[in-house]
């Protein structure tokens, strides 16, 4: 009679045979290839190389794994290995934490991850606790996840959207001859419709309150290609700033309208991801003039980490990507990006002990700890990309600093100097968040002492 | 025929008229339907016998007329509530709900009877469950009285046309109608198969009282079975009264009887 | 051999209206559903159950709601995933905003509350039918993706327009667990089947199937379109809303409306229509086959191409992963177009008789 | 005023362009009840295909020569389109006569699927530059009349006269030649059609090829304008709310509904999107058709739908 049972717990078993064979499988393949004696860290890779978001996402992971293995030809960290495995999220929040959940457990656990989305953020912070796995977005996720009290696996290493606005705004207030020349101006945010695009919205509402100047909100639908009403907007309404947070194809239709609407380019100045090559190359010379912000680092083909790329990875066949975008925007925020989290590595190694295999939670020991002064970066090849990092228990970001490039129709060059985030206009609205944050959760948030465990 | 007692004026239909666009339907057609009689429509094709039956039951709404429907004045119909007043039809071109078995089509003939709530039926609850059994009792009458046992669970997309029209015919019955109208109903049967349809007819006529308005080509079979023929040729009426006052109507035989068959 | 009904005669029309008329059939999914309760949670890991079996169990239960929309209904809807925002955001906003609010109470409102709104969305569906349909209920799906965006109030003032809950509680019970999780969603699941499954077999889903296959006959026999369509919107509404509200706060606990983007709405309907329109069973066919399918494909690919010595990369099995869902949508169109749940009843059929034949 | 005019001006050129698309849609749903929601992938499709073969066409012959690249480039995406269109028909459709709307629905939406896997397999999914020499840069106009006179935008200009070029030529196709009578013939009734002769596999092929021309056009205008990359096939959902409001059987109806949609998405945006914090485009595009829906439920110029019984 039970014929339908059978089948039905044949179908159960079937199914999880048949989902986690495969990765059996492949982990048998790889395993002997690293025959090492510490067991080698692993790191899944989220990433998207197709879909809407494919062309800023494919350099950005390109850069990423480059450096993983880079690291490895310098022969790891302290002897230990790297390993990982991309997983393609194609932007979509359900994909990327399925991703997350089959890759977190492999290989002895996860040591971090990147989820490169602002969605997969989200979803993966309520996860990561339970899982005990640092989540670093370095220069993406939630503003407030800075406060590593609440926050306490959530890495917005080097920079939030809350910091970035900041710098723009000090930008331009240095162009206008200071903050009180920004009285009466009106700054326009065209920015993605989505909470990656809406981060902003509260740094630049309270500057203006500061200030007195007027933030325009002009909102753009998924995926950004329609944008013809905002510039119509922009037109009539004539603000003395268009900032742009956008994110791929949005991006360079932004820079395209403006230039058929004829708001000059000069004014525009983008977030760190409106601010590469992929964003401007197929306008060309129409977007000449066009700022963003740099994330600490631009374009660096000359920086000698990338010329230890190209000579330990790329000359020997085993470069990721396509070789002329080794040292791109994009493809040098992955990189640094997989720095950061090799260097928590080495920190929490620091503590745990030198070439030992380090548990998530240690990582995040090493992520809170992370100490990179200038002498550091320069060993790593670093010098001239960027400044010094220091995070600690209750500072996720480490530093606050970034600058402004502008493209000259054929590459990205600086225009300006360092600038750092204003701590006392940051810190109050971190802090706001997160306590909200920590009340909706009901979390207890860490004290100092717990952050010495 | 048989021991029913034809009673008074149950349906009467004044100066209908119905166009649709600029194609007359209807011309100005009266005629009256008393009840437990059997009253036929006939008339070529294309005479609007159709467009007269969905103007009583409120699938179309005529442009002019009247419909008085046991002293109630309608200037249209609508189908709701003429289900509601007890009419009851089957289709042309047999308008069975297709993906559903015999006996659920019967079933949503029951529909206005059933009272259950939607929360109730969720949960299977005492009424509910009481209210289906009830009506499944009932079905299984018309069920027998049909004769279509044999195919209760078959999905009615699977039957041949005759088993079809039967279907089609106790769901109107399964609404335990007061005024049957019937569209056809032995259109594309073969002798045997309208033998057994006139039987039906007649017991339904007979047994509950039910007032039947038909449609039908055969003329032998209108000839036999009603008592009162109204004739339309191009939407126009030019006959009404028995089948051999009709028979002997001039105009009919030369627009109808005489002209095609 | 097991599957025979010799000697086993209904003797009631009680006993032939069960839900399970076959015995063997009760039996099996009785056995199904004990295992499900008891036998997955040993033999299961973290992964299956937060990769794949939360999200078909919750998926499951919206495309339940989509089937009785348009598999019973007849009435197509490209905004499902609408529904399920919703869902989500109204049970968020009930469970902060009146204090004391149980988590399954909030659940339920938020599926209550998405049943209110599927009815005015369901309006036009008493002028417009079809294709039009379908296009009409886009109007809500990015209606609501915006003001879900826009509206601060539903997202209680977050700054970056996403929400978050903390582990919800079931009396005593707090459902932090994958497993937690998992019995949960299952639990309501099995319930919520067990009233659709009544509904569909009663008068309301015979006016449902009859607007469905024959709308002027379903009203010239007394049934009002515009009670059977709404109630059908409504009901629809409520699943697909519970299911939102799952989503959010069981499944993700943290989430923005791209959660519930056009894309969901699409693959909802992918569900049934592959599953099978006008089957229960079907809803749960195709919500497995499309949760499973891609990830088995994602993981299939480089070991496929491994196999003849090519180095696949993550670029290309993405690309290949759509071509081939798309090749097998089309397939399985062209195969059996009534959806994987016929192919079972066929299959079943044909088991009932085996081994004679006719 | 001028700023009206501007945005009147902005939503008719949208709206031109919505029409290209939603041609694709009427043409195809005419000819074979299909609802074709892979429209979008193939305005994709054609753009990867054009912006591609014009970057690898030069390096294959080694030539050096803009417009040439572009010709070629134009005539092997046109073939390309052509063998999309056959394999549909051969692939799919065949297998699927008699099916009912939402099983055809369906399986376009399968198409699509594929269309866009095949199409980031062989072109890639980066953003690409189809370089037909648009004009990029705005000029004014009437600055005589008004103060500051009006921006037009050459672009948008010249794309609005090559999608006004290519429903003329439509038109013609339809109404003068016999293949156009024979399209026309299968639109009003399948059967009848077929019973005098008309082979419907071939008159679906057809179709195909001409929804396929018309995605190449808009491909390459809308490529020209945004690069030529993934989020093109999203223009499908633009020109979806076009079609409703003008009726799915109606050729005009598509030109009209689009322009009707370009412009109430533009001004509403612009007029009412300030005051509700803006973004609302979209949405209001498929509200108005939803609202013409209401009053005309087959469009403006559709087939009114009696039900017989």
């Amino acid at each position: 009679m039970h014929i339908s049972k059978l089948a039905g717990a044949i179908a159960v078993i079937g199914l999880s045979a048949a989902l986690t064979a495969p990765a059996a499988l492949a982990q048998a393949a790889k395993a002997p290839a690293k025959a090492a004696a510490a067991q080698p860290q692993f790191f899944p890779v989220l990433a998207y190389r197709t879909g809407a978001y494919a062309p800023n996402g494919a350099p950005w992971a390109n850069g990423f794994v480059d450096y993983m293995k880079l690291t490895n030809a310098r022969g790891g960290v302290n002897g230990v290995q790297l390993l990982w495995e991309e997983c393609e999220t194609g932007y979509a929040t359900d994909r990327g934490v399925e991703c997350y959940e089959r890759l977190k457990g492999k290989h002895g656990g996860a040591t971090a991850v990147q989820p490169l989305s602002t969605g997969i953020t989200f979803a993966l912070t309520e996860k990561a606790p339970v899982d005990k796995i640092p989540v670093i977005t370095a220069g993406y996720g939630r503003s407030e996840s800075q406060n590593g009290a609440v926050f306490g696996w959530n890495f917005p290493l080097v920079g939030t959207y809350w910091m970035g606005a900041d710098v723009l705004v000090q930008h331009i207030a240095k162009k206008e001859g200071g903050f009180d020349k920004l009285k009466g101006k009106k700054i326009a945010l065209v920015y993605h419709d989505s909470p990656y695009g809406k981060e902003p919205i509260a740094l630049l509402q309270e500057r203006g309150k500061m200030h007195g100047f007027e933030v325009q909100l002009l909102p753009v639908a998924h995926p950004g290609v329609e944008q013809k009403a905002t510039w119509l907007q922009i037109r009539q309404s004539k603000p003395d700033y268009v900032f742009l947070w956008g994110w791929g194809v949005m991006n360079s239709t932004s820079i395209k309208e403006a230039q058929a609407t004829g708001y000059p380019r000069e004014k525009m100045y983008g977030v760190w991801w409106s601010g590469a090559e992929p964003d401007v190359k197929d306008v060309g010379d129409g977007a000449k003039g066009y700022n963003a912000l740099a994330m600490q680092h631009g374009a660096e083909p000359n920086a000698k980490v990338i010329k230890e790329v190209l000579e330990k990875v790329h000359a020997k066949g085993q470069g990721t990507g396509p070789k002329e975008e080794v040292g791109q925007v994009l493809y040098m925020r992955g990189l640094i990006s997989a720095m950061l989290q090799v260097e928590g590595v080495r920190a929490a190694q620091g503590r745990y002990g030198k070439g030992k295999w380090v548990t998530g939670e240690q990582m995040r020991w090493g992520l809170e700890n992370i100490n990179l002064d200038q002498k550091a970066l320069d060993a790593l090849g670093f010098a001239g990309v960027m400044r010094p990092v220091q995070t600690s228990c209750l500072d996720h970001m480490g530093s606050a600093w970034a600058r402004v490039h502008t493209w000259d129709g054929k590459k990205w060059n600086f225009t300006s100097d360092w600038y750092q985030g204003d701590e006392k206009v940051l810190r109050p609205m971190v802090m706001l968040a997160s306590a909200k944050y920590a009340e909706e959760k009901k979390l207890k948030p860490r004290t100092p002492e717990d952050c010495k465990k | 025929m048989s021991g029913r007692k034809i009673g008074e004026v149950i349906l009467d239909l004044k100066n209908i008229s119905l166009s649709f666009g600029g194609v007359k339907a209807l011309q100005d057609i009266s005629f009256d339907v008393l009840e437990h009689e059997v009253r036929a429509i006939i008339g070529p094709n294309g005479a609007g016998k159709s467009s007269m039956l969905n103007v009583i039951n409120g699938v179309y709404r005529p442009q002019h007329g009247e419909i008085i429907l046991r002293g109630e004045h309608y200037a249209n119909m609508n189908s709701y509530e003429a289900a509601k007043a007890g009419l009851a039809r089957t289709f042309q071109n047999i308008a069975l709900f297709k993906g559903m078995s015999v006996l659920d089509n019967i079933m949503t003939g029951r529909n206005l009877k059933m009272k259950a709530n939607i929360l109730q039926q969720a949960f299977w609850l005492g009424p509910a469950q009481r209210e289906e059994l009830e009506h499944r009792l009932k079905v299984e009458e018309i069920i027998d009285f049909l004769e279509i046992q044999h195919i209760r669970k078959t999905p009615v997309g699977r039957l041949p046309y005759g088993l079809q029209k039967r279907v089609d015919l106790a769901r109107a019955l399964a609404m335990e109608p007061q005024i049957l109208l019937l569209d056809e109903p032995m259109a594309g049967m073969n002798v045997e198969e309208k033998q057994d349809m006139c039987r039906f007819i007649l017991d339904v006529n007979d047994q509950f009282g039910t007032t039947v308005v038909l449609i039908e080509h055969d003329m032998g079979v209108v000839m036999d079975i009603s008592d009162r023929v109204v004739v339309l040729d191009y939407g126009k009426k030019i006959g009404d009264g028995t089948p051999d006052e009709v028979r002997a109507n001039p105009d009919v035989i030369s627009a109808y009887l005489g002209a095609s068959h | 051999m097991f599957y025979r009904e010799n000697g086993q005669f209904k003797t009631s029309y009680k006993s032939d209206q069960q839900i399970f008329a076959i015995p063997q059939d009760r039996w099996a999914i009785l056995a199904l559903i004990v295992f499900a309760f008891v036998g997955i949670p040993l033999l299961v890991d973290e992964y299956l159950f937060r990769a794949i079996l939360i999200p078909f169990l919750i998926l499951s239960l919206a495309a339940l709601g989509v089937n009785i929309l348009v598999g019973y209904c007849g009435q197509i809807t490209l905004g499902a995933g609408a529904f399920m925002a919703v869902g989500a955001y109204a049970a968020y906003n009930f469970l902060i905003r009146i204090s004391g609010m149980p988590a399954l109470g909030a659940i339920l409102l938020g599926g209550l509350t998405a049943a209110a709104v599927g009815i005015v969305f369901g309006i036009p569906s008493l002028r417009v039918r079809g294709l039009y349909l379908a296009v009409a209920t886009l109007a809500a799906q990015f209606f609501w993706d915006w003001a879900f965006l826009r509206v601060k109030w539903f997202t209680n003032d977050s700054s970056s327009g996403s929400v978050s809950v903390a582990d919800i509680e079931l009396f005593d019970w707090t459902i932090n667990t994958p497993t937690d999780k998992y019995l949960f969603c299952l639990g309501i699941l099995v319930i919520f089947s067990l009233m659709a499954k009544n509904l569909v077999r009663g008068s309301i889903g015979r006016q449902w199937m009859a607007i469905r296959d024959m709308d002027v006959a379903a009203t010239v026999i007394g049934i009002r379109p515009m009670y059977a369509k709404l109630t059908a919107f409504a009901v629809s509404s409520f699943y697909v809303g519970v299911a939102g509200a799952l989503w959010g706060m069981v499944h993700l606990g943290s989430w923005e409306p791209a959660a519930f983007s056009l894309d969901r709405s699409f693959q909802l309907l992918f569900m049934v229509i592959i599953g099978g329109m006008g089957a229960i069973a079907g809803s749960f066919f195709g919500a497995a086959f499309i949760v499973i399918l891609p990830i088995f494909l994602n993981q299939m690919l480089p070991l496929v191409g491994g196999l003849f010595g090519l180095e696949v990369s993550i670029a290309l099995v993405s690309h290949v992963e759509i071509m081939i869902f798309g090749a097998l949508i089309v397939f399985f169109l062209i195969v059996e177009p009534h959806g994987i749940a016929r192919l079972w009843s066929t299959g079943r059929e044909k088991l009932r008789l085996w081994p004679f034949p006719h | 005023m001028s700023f009206f005019l501007e945005t009147l001006l902005g939503g008719l050129m949208s709206g031109m362009l919505y029409s290209l698309v939603a041609l694709g849609f009427v043409l195809i749903y005419k000819a074979s009840g299909v609802f074709n929601f892979a429209q979008g992938a193939m305005v994709l499709f054609a753009a990867l295909s054009m912006a591609r073969f014009s970057e690898w066409i030069p390096l294959w012959l080694g030539m050096d020569n803009l417009f040439m690249a572009n010709v070629l480039a134009f005539v092997v995406s046109v073939m390309v389109m052509f063998a999309v269109a056959w394999l549909v028909e051969r692939l799919v459709l065949r297998h699927l006569v008699n099916q009912e709307g939402a099983t055809l629905l369906m399986a376009t939406l399968g198409i699509a699927y594929f269309l866009d896997g095949v199409g980031q397999t062989i072109f890639g999914s980066d953003i690409y530059k189809i370089d037909v020499g648009m004009p990029k840069e705005p000029v004014m106009m009437l600055e005589s009349v008004f103060e500051g006179g009006i921006l037009i935008n050459k672009e948008d200009f010249v794309a609005a006269f090559i999608s006004a070029m290519l429903v003329v030529a439509l038109t013609i196709f339809f109404q003068k030649t016999a293949t156009g009578r024979a399209l026309r013939a299968v639109a009003d009734d399948h059967q009848a059609a077929q019973s005098i002769g008309i082979p419907l596999g071939r008159i679906w092929v057809i179709v195909w090829c001409v929804a396929g021309i018309t995605a190449l056009v808009a491909g390459i205008i809308w490529g020209s304008k945004l690069g030529a990359q993934f989020s093109l096939s999203t223009v499908a959902l633009r020109a979806l709310p076009v079609v409703i409001l003008g009726g799915l059987t109606s050729v005009p109806g598509a030109i009209i509904g689009g322009l009707i949609i370009g412009v109430g998405e533009k001004l509403s945006e612009v007029y009412l999107g300030p005051y509700v914090g803006g973004g609302i485009e979209i949405w209001f595009a498929y509200m108005l058709a939803l609202v013409f829906l209401l009053f005309r439920p087959q469009g403006l110029f559709g087939e009114k739908i009696i039900d017989r019984v």
